[in-house]
């Protein structure tokens, strides 16, 4: 039942039908998050937030699919949701350890544990994580953990009518994924590529747990085109504070030192 | 671009935006007790033809990232912990001094050190969600979390700092030295806690945090120093004292300035993510911050030095210093609402550059 | 070390780290026992009960599950042959649509140019319903059409609705109604 | 069907992954465009010329399947000599009387023959002649479709002038789309690939809305793809049972089993009707056996032979009680009592205002609904009396309200979308005085056999005493058992009461009860078929044990024609059903939809009667003839074959003929429902069609209360072409204000590429797309779109025209909410003396007394 565990979101298989965001929040029992109009397209959600885990994007081009006759313009779906990234932002920078690794390999916040430091959120390379003021905890999506546990579909995988969201083992998910690559394009359907499919694809995360096949660039679904998670590089901020802090010791002492002789002169 | 419109109300007399009657179901799902308030009203309408721009896309211009939330206790953390610390480190280097004479300047740097931190604790504690859990910043050590590195630094330095105090008049034996190990400790905790913070911010996804990591902890540091001279400008102390938060005081400011330099420029390699730091409200913040630092600078290097002019030195120095750190929290928060930002540093190889 | 929230000294993390020699402690060390506990509700259901999608007419398999006769959760049928589990966004809302807070559950009446809703027993209210039928049917009542063909019929009610109802309703509501002769019998099919 | 049966659209997606073209035709670019191979975006309201184009291409190719259309399908048959065409007419057909407005259906009939509809007379007027055998029992067939009368001869002059630059002038497809789905359809058809159409409401709620469905079914039939795995028409169906609301009609025209209500002029005693409505040839041959069945099931033991079953039990029409009829009646004071049972008919149907109207007019109204609903609330909150026009205090209307029981709070049967009959059981109590409409028409029933009790004297009030009424009643409610209702329905023989096998043991004289037909066999055995549920993967790709499809669970209905002439599979791929010679039976996945040991080379003998007549080449079993119509000879008000006409109102005068709209149209010429010009009506420059989202559902009450739809489309919005917001000034984000004569709306503006202006004969023609699902309740709110919408509606079926219509914009919120049922029409009236529409006129309803012209004045009542 353990191991690793994902999601691969096929968007050339997503109809926009937002399954995935209601059945997300009739499992975890989340609150809507404001009665809005957007005016982006039929996308009223806007982005993955507190108390929204999954958000199906809505993307206008003037552009035509290359397998589509449908004159020069295309209507793009995809279903966003926390990456549960291989390396987590999120997870190394909480300080508490109320976000865990699971023995899924997601990423998993413990409500009970959450202090609402609010570090996570600015360590997240896609926006995800988020807090809601009245509540004072992060929330995000947890792979279903609960539902993990009885060896159950995550809820919006399991409701997804197109089977654009597949819920598996991550080797699985990846064989899957770079197949229908290859049958997509061999259908003339050069755009589509993957997203975050492996650490090879996406150093800064080293892979995601939760990857896509997308058919634009990435910007054009809100996603980073090379995202890294800030511990990645974190050594140098340590080198660097270190030798800031001798700087200050070294003035501490010198202006010590140049005190006595001022009180020489 | 996008205006701001008000939606219409809703009459939701009860609700808690899920409006389930638990006379019928039973509410115990993940987020099934994750508090909300009243219904947001306000939001953003797209009021252009919906299509991403030809080699420059975004998202309807939505941020890709979150901005943080943070209150402005964080910024203002940044200043009192920043200026404990570097005080803790004077306090330190005084003792290495040696010399009777400078007792109450290290008590006195002792003193601020733990007032310091103790604020600065309840700056950090009152910024939580859920402040009365604060301490299970201390449940793990986590060493990829500058942020519970800090957690320990701050409990360390004045704990370090008060050990150091209590065991001061103990002039000989294992109590002494106890003492000058917790004073000389404390002066490393200090030195971290002045500097950890810059760690910390640029330990983020935050376009200009990011690019700019490697010298926030200078120039943190810096403007610890800078501060710590500054609250000490603003004390009546013997000469000696004013002397050595003087000079440190200067050396603190110019770093400051050097390092807000570097900065500004490390950051303009990708003019969006330099953006906020030249306009804006965080642009302006940002450029009166250096503006009273050297300000505050000339003050202390004018000729005649006397008690109004350290005053104003001081005061020039401690807003300086407390606007830069509010000018880099809120160049943060516009960094993240401009998706631009991200995307271009990524773009600009800024993304992945320091993994390989 | 603050109580509560599943904490206690014993299961500090920070000494479980030192114990297992976990350095960065971003793992099962830094598990609460509530997350050690957690499982899905479903499992413990007192039962499932099979049932169907409420909206559209593709009728996707349901299964709600219920615990202390109240309704914990509502989703796919995987057995289905129509629907494999899944459901759209209105099916998954089903939980919402039975449990919500807008289910209105007392009868509400509204007298002759009253200005609020008041309440009215059920009892009484079907009564009421009953004793307003049987006085239209009788004063409305047609023998016979203009050309004195038989009609048997009252024009003076008439019903709509059904296309959300069971068939057994629908069944019930046309024999009824057919016996008291109103023809006037409509649904969504129409609308 | 994305956006409205998303999870119905997973198997689309399937397909499409296995290779198939999805073609999407619709005005707008929609979720299921976004997917599809080819969007084809079409002029609203002009489906027919397309499809006739189809026709065409077929036909003048030679793209036909010819082994199917001579053996399976009406093409042979010769038609009477006195046919005339609209090739002859000008968009008329002959037999039109302009006294009554009218066709007279005699001048369309067969040679020598007049097949009966498909179910009797039921759908037909008064001029149901004696019963003649069907054209191939008579030998007035050509079965090499040369004969110049017969169908197949006729089909291709009739379609002739459909061709692709008609189409294009028409519904502003260019030329080189339409012949590229043209043939992408022709060559996906034939013995080894299958083509399927998939359609809703947007097909049917036209003014020839059945005529929009004749069309398809005539490219189907002449692609050989009815009966046929992947093939078929499929009508996508709004609600959970829908389908079960017409099977078991709460419908004013129909008993159970698509039985026709008696009509009181021409069924006056129990053996006409029985004559009428028995086929001679078919399987409604069979009619009397279920007809007798029913009223043994409703009347019991009263029903005897003698007293004709208690036939004068029955109430009779005189004439289209449909709707809007009742509505109409209604505000002119002929209606006093209402049920509206999990209806919001003030959002969901046309002309709101005049609904509210009706509903004011009225002694005393019963909702049934989960919350307070607009149409419950009518009395308070509504436009009119926020303006100040009505007062509260002066409505007269009662009104109840009734908590209604949930899907999980009640045992039932939905019957899907593809007649499947699905059990649903109780999981929980209803909450507070929240009971099923089973619970309260069963004891609504009981208070009325009460009060009625003294008076059963009168013959009026026997019906109400020997209506059968006994149902078995459990739980802590006392609720009435759904499954007793169920055992009815599906039959029982009266004598031990045992539930029959199916409809073929129906008798029809008197041993039998059945409470409808078509479902006999639905509690075979004493077993709830409904509430099967063995999980797909234990059983045949069919999943023939999965619930229980009507008739005699047949999935897939006339997959006869599956095989070819001989019973054999036309191919491999595309088998089902085939003849087992050793067995000598019909067998296959699907359970035949043919007389299981009927041979395929049977020959029906010249004198042979009701299903004796169906050969072994006659898959359509329900046909008097036994073939699929090309050509309807009769059963339909508007015509043998499908015409193109314009909407009620339209942008266009109708390129094809002289004949504007649909002459057989139904109008209500009255003050609170003006119609626009037929065309050109400079008011009103814009099509305008509406639809629903994904997100929510038809009139909102079962979404726009729940937060987590409402928050995925939180507010009324329409949807306009950039061209249009440039003409009009209007912004994406912004309001604007739609009016028609009969209202006027605000809404929240999208600009998007997805709305795309059609050239037609070099002119722009505008769409305006606007979803219908809000109104003044619930959590997301706005507008009603219906409100635009007059009263017209098709006449073989009543149903609205909602689809197609004409209207103006203006950016801005500049509504003062006025609607012609109230404050008078918001927008100007033309000139009556320059105000004409197309000629001949269309039939008026109702008659005299309440219609009147546009433009007249006439009192409120």
């Amino acid at each position: 039942m353990a191991g690793a565990k994902g999601f691969f979101t096929d968007t050339t298989l997503c109809i926009g039908c937002k399954a995935c965001e209601v059945a997300c929040k009739q499992w975890n029992q989340l609150p809507d998050d404001g009665l809005l109009f957007t005016g982006m397209s039929y996308d009223n959600t806007v982005h993955l937030g507190a108390s929204t885990w999954r958000h199906v994007a809505f993307i206008e081009r003037p552009v035509p699919l290359s397998t589509q006759d449908a004159g020069a313009f295309s209507w793009l779906f995809s279903s966003d949701v926390c990456k549960h990234c291989v390396r987590a932002g999120c997870l190394e920078s909480c300080p508490t350890g109320a976000i865990i690794r699971t023995e899924f390999d997601s990423v998993y916040v413990q409500p009970d544990i959450c202090n609402g430091c609010g570090y996570c959120i600015v360590n997240c390379p896609f926006g995800v994580i988020d807090r809601r003021s009245e509540d004072g905890r992060a929330w995000k999506c947890t792979l279903c953990y609960d539902r993990l546990r009885e060896d159950m579909t995550p809820a919006c995988a399991k409701a997804c009518p197109t089977e654009s969201i597949v819920f598996g083992d991550l080797d699985e998910l990846r064989t899957r994924a770079r197949v229908r690559v290859e049958k997509l394009q061999d259908a003339g359907m050069r755009e589509a590529y993957l997203y975050g499919e492996d650490a090879a694809s996406q150093p800064g995360t080293e892979g995601l747990n939760a990857f896509f096949l997308l058919l634009d660039k990435p910007e054009v679904y809100n996603l980073p085109p090379d995202p890294a998670i800030p511990t990645k590089g974190v050594g140098r901020s340590w080198i660097s504070m270190a030798a800031a802090a001798a700087g200050i010791a070294l003035m501490a002492v010198g202006s010590v030192f140049f005190s006595k002789l001022g009180g020489r002169s | 671009m996008n205006q701001t419109f008000v939606g219409r109300p809703v009459d939701r007399v009860q609700t808690d935006g899920r409006d389930i009657d638990t006379s019928l179901a039973e509410l115990t799902g993940e987020a099934a007790q994750q508090i909300t308030g009243a219904p947001e009203l306000a939001g953003v309408v797209w009021d252009q033809f919906p299509a991403p721009r030809a080699g420059d896309p975004t998202y309807y211009d939505r941020p890709l990232l979150k901005q943080s939330v943070w209150k402005p206790f964080i910024p203002l953390y940044y200043f009192t912990g920043g200026t404990a610390g570097a005080s803790l480190v004077l306090g330190a280097a005084a003792q290495l001094d040696g010399s009777r004479e400078l007792d109450k300047f290290i008590r006195r740097c002792h003193w601020i050190g733990i007032i310091g931190s103790t604020i600065s604790g309840s700056l950090l504690i009152a910024d939580l969600g859920r402040p009365e859990r604060f301490l299970y910043m201390l449940r793990v050590f986590r060493p990829t979390s500058p942020m519970n590195m800090g957690a320990w630094i701050l409990a360390a330095a004045p704990s370090a700092a008060i050990t150091a105090g209590l065991f001061a008049r103990h002039s000989h034996g294992i109590l002494q030295r106890i003492g000058e190990a917790a004073g000389y400790s404390s002066g490393v905790f200090g030195a971290a806690l002045a500097t950890y913070t810059g760690v910390l911010a640029g330990n983020a996804v935050i376009p200009v945090w990011k690019e700019s990591r490697r010298v926030l902890p200078v120039l943190f540091g810096a403007s610890a120093a800078a501060s710590a001279g500054a609250i000490f400008d603003l004390m009546f102390e013997d000469e000696r004292a004013c002397r050595i938060t003087r000079y440190f005081g200067i050396g603190g400011r110019l770093a400051e300035l050097a390092a807000a330099h570097s900065m500004e420029r490390g950051a303009a390699r990708v003019p969006s993510v330099a953006q906020p730091l030249k306009k804006g409200l965080s642009g302006v913040m940002w450029k009166t911050a250096s503006v009273l630092t050297a300000a505050s600078l000339v003050m202390l290097m004018l000729p005649r030095q006397n008690r109004k002019k350290r005053m104003a030195a001081g005061l020039l120095g401690a807003g300086g210093s407390l606007l830069l750190r509010f000018a880099v929290e809120a160049a943060g928060n516009a960094s993240a609402r401009d998706p631009r930002a991200t995307f271009h540093q990524q773009r600009a190889g800024q993304g992945t550059r320091e993994v390989e | 070390m603050p109580s509560g929230d599943g904490f206690s000294l014993s299961n500090w993390p920070l000494f479980r780290q030192l114990k297992q020699r976990d350095l960065f402690g971003l793992e099962q060390t830094a598990a609460s026992p509530r997350t050690e506990a957690l499982t899905a509700r479903t499992a413990s259901a007192d039962r499932i009960v099979p049932s169907i999608c409420p909206y559209c007419a593709v009728g996707c398999g349901q299964l709600v599950y219920v615990k202390n006769e109240k309704i914990i959760d509502i989703e796919g049928d995987p057995a289905s042959p129509i629907s494999r589990g899944c459901l759209c966004p209105k099916g998954a809302a089903t939980f919402q649509l039975v449990t919500g807070s807008h289910r209105v559950q007392h009868v509400l009446y509204r007298r002759p140019h009253g200005k609020e809703w008041e309440t009215v027993p059920l009892e009484q209210a079907v009564d009421m319903v009953a004793e307003r039928v049987k006085r239209t049917r009788d004063e409305t009542w047609e023998g016979t059409d203009e050309e004195g063909h038989p009609v048997r019929r009252t024009m003076g009610i008439a019903h709509l609705g059904g296309a959300t109802l069971d068939n057994e309703e629908n069944y019930l509501i046309k024999k009824l109604f057919t016996a008291l002769g109103i023809v006037q019998i409509e649904n969504q099919a129409r609308v | 069907m994305a956006e409205c049966h998303p999870v119905g659209f997973r198997w689309v997606m399937e397909a499409r992954e296995r290779g198939a073209t999805i073609i999407h035709v619709d005005p707008r670019f929609t979720r299921t465009s976004a997917v599809a191979n080819i969007h084809v975006p079409i002029r609203a309201g002009s489906d027919i010329a397309f499809l006739g184009g189809i026709v065409r291409y077929i036909i003048e190719n030679e793209r036909y399947f010819r082994d199917y259309v001579v053996h399976y399908t009406n093409a042979p048959a010769i038609v009477s000599a006195e046919f005339q065409d609209t090739e002859d007419l000008d968009g008329l057909f002959g037999g039109w009387d302009e006294e009554t407005g009218q066709y007279h259906k005699k001048a369309w009939r067969y040679e020598g023959a007049d097949p009966e509809p498909a179910a009797g007379v039921k759908e037909s007027d008064e001029e149901g002649q004696p019963i003649q055998h069907n054209p191939f029992q008579a030998g007035h067939s050509d079965p090499t479709l040369q004969h110049p009368r017969c169908v197949f001869q006729i089909l291709k002059r009739h379609f002739s002038r459909y061709t692709p630059e008609m189409v294009e002038q028409t519904c502003g497809i260019p030329k080189s789309l339409f012949l590229k789905v043209a043939e992408t359809l022709c060559r996906n058809s034939g013995r080894e690939r299958t083509s399927a159409f998939c359609y809703a409401v947007g097909w049917t709620q036209h003014s020839m809305g059945v005529q929009y469905i004749r069309t398809a079914a005539i490219v189907q039939l002449l692609l050989g793809n009815i009966g046929r795995p992947g093939g078929g028409i499929l009508a996508l169906r709004g609600h959970a049972s829908i389908q079960g609301s017409t099977d078991i009609p709460t419908l004013y025209n129909l008993l159970p089993g698509y039985l026709p209500m008696p009509k009181a002029k021409q069924d006056k005693d129990l053996a006409t009707y029985l004559a009428r409505n028995t086929s001679p040839s078919g399987w409604w041959g069979e009619f009397p056996k279920y007809f007798v069945s029913l009223l043994k099931a409703w009347f019991g033991e009263a029903a005897t032979k003698e007293n004709g079953w208690c036939y004068d039990y029955l109430p009779a029409l005189t004439g289209d009680h449909s709707h809007m009829n009742t509505v109409v009646n209604m505000a002119d004071g002929g209606v006093k009592g209402y049920f509206v049972m999990g209806e919001n008919p003030v959002v969901g149907s046309m002309n709101g205002p005049l609904h509210r109207k009706g509903l004011r007019q009225l002694e005393w109204l019963v909702v049934r609904d989960f919350s307070v609903t607009e149409t419950a609330d009518f009395w308070r909150d509504a436009p009119e009396i926020e303006r100040g026009e009505i007062r509260t205090e002066d409505i007269g209307t009662e009104v109840f309200f009734f908590p209604a029981a949930a899907h999980v709070e009640k045992d039932g049967a939905f019957t899907n979308t593809q007649r499947l009959l699905q059990w649903h059981y109780k999981s929980v109590e209803p909450p507070g005085d929240a009971a099923s409409e089973l619970d309260f028409i069963y004891k609504l029933g009981l208070r009325l056999k009460k009060l009625y009790a003294e008076e059963y004297g009168q013959p009026r009030n026997r019906p109400i005493r020997d209506v059968t009424w006994d149902y078995p009643l459990e739980g802590p409610k006392r609720e009435p058992k759904a499954e007793a209702v169920l055992r009815e329905i599906n039959g029982y023989t009266v004598a031990d009461g045992k539930p029959v096998e199916g409809f073929t043991s129906l008798q029809d004289d008197g041993s039998t009860a059945c409470g409808c037909w078509i479902y006999s066999g639905c509690y075979r055995d004493g077993h709830n078929m409904a509430a099967r549920r063995k999980p797909h993967w234990e059983q045949n790709w069919v999943a023939p044990e999965w619930a229980w499809a009507w008739p005699h669970n047949r999935r897939l209905l006339y997959n006869r024609a599956s095989a070819d002439p001989e019973g054999k599979p036309w191919s491999d791929r595309k088998k089902l059903v085939w003849w087992d010679q050793e067995k000598g039976e019909w067998v296959g996945y699907d359970t035949p939809d043919f007389i299981v040991k009927r041979p395929p080379w049977f020959h029906p003998s010249k004198d042979a009667c009701g299903k004796d007549t169906i050969g072994g080449t006659d898959p359509f079993v329900m046909q008097a003839d036994g073939k699929g119509w090309l050509y309807a000879a009769t059963g339909l008000q508007d015509g043998p074959l499908p015409v193109h006409y314009e909407p009620q109102e339209s942008v266009v005068k109708n390129p094809l003929y002289g004949q504007q709209c649909n002459p057989e149209r139904v109008e209500w010429w009255r003050k609170d429902n003006p119609y626009h010009r037929a065309y050109d009506d400079p008011r009103f420059p814009y099509v305008i069609t509406t639809y629903r989202l994904t997100e929510h559902h038809t009139a909102g009450a079962m979404s726009r209360w729940l937060s987590w739809l409402s928050e995925l489309q939180p507010e009324m919005f329409c949807e306009v072409s950039p061209e249009l917001a440039a003409e009009r000034g209007l912004k994406n984000g912004g309001w604007a204000t739609i009016r028609t004569m009969r209202a006027e709306i605000e809404a929240r503006v999208l600009v998007t590429g997805r709305m795309r202006p059609l050239r037609i004969k070099g002119r722009l023609v505008h769409q305006i797309g606007l979803p219908y699902h809000w109104s003044t309740k619930g959590l997301a709110r706005g507008d009603a779109a219906n409100d635009l919408i007059g009263f017209v509606a098709d006449p073989n079926v009543s149903i609205q025209e909602s689809k197609a219509f004409t209207g103006a914009i203006e950016p801005g919120r500049k509504s003062r909410r006025r609607s012609a049922a109230i404050s008078g029409p918001p927008v100007r009236e033309i000139d009556p003396k320059r105000w004409q529409r197309d000629l001949p006129p269309a039939r008026r309803k109702p008659e005299s007394q309440h219609s009147f012209k546009a433009g007249e004045s006439k009192k409120e009542h």
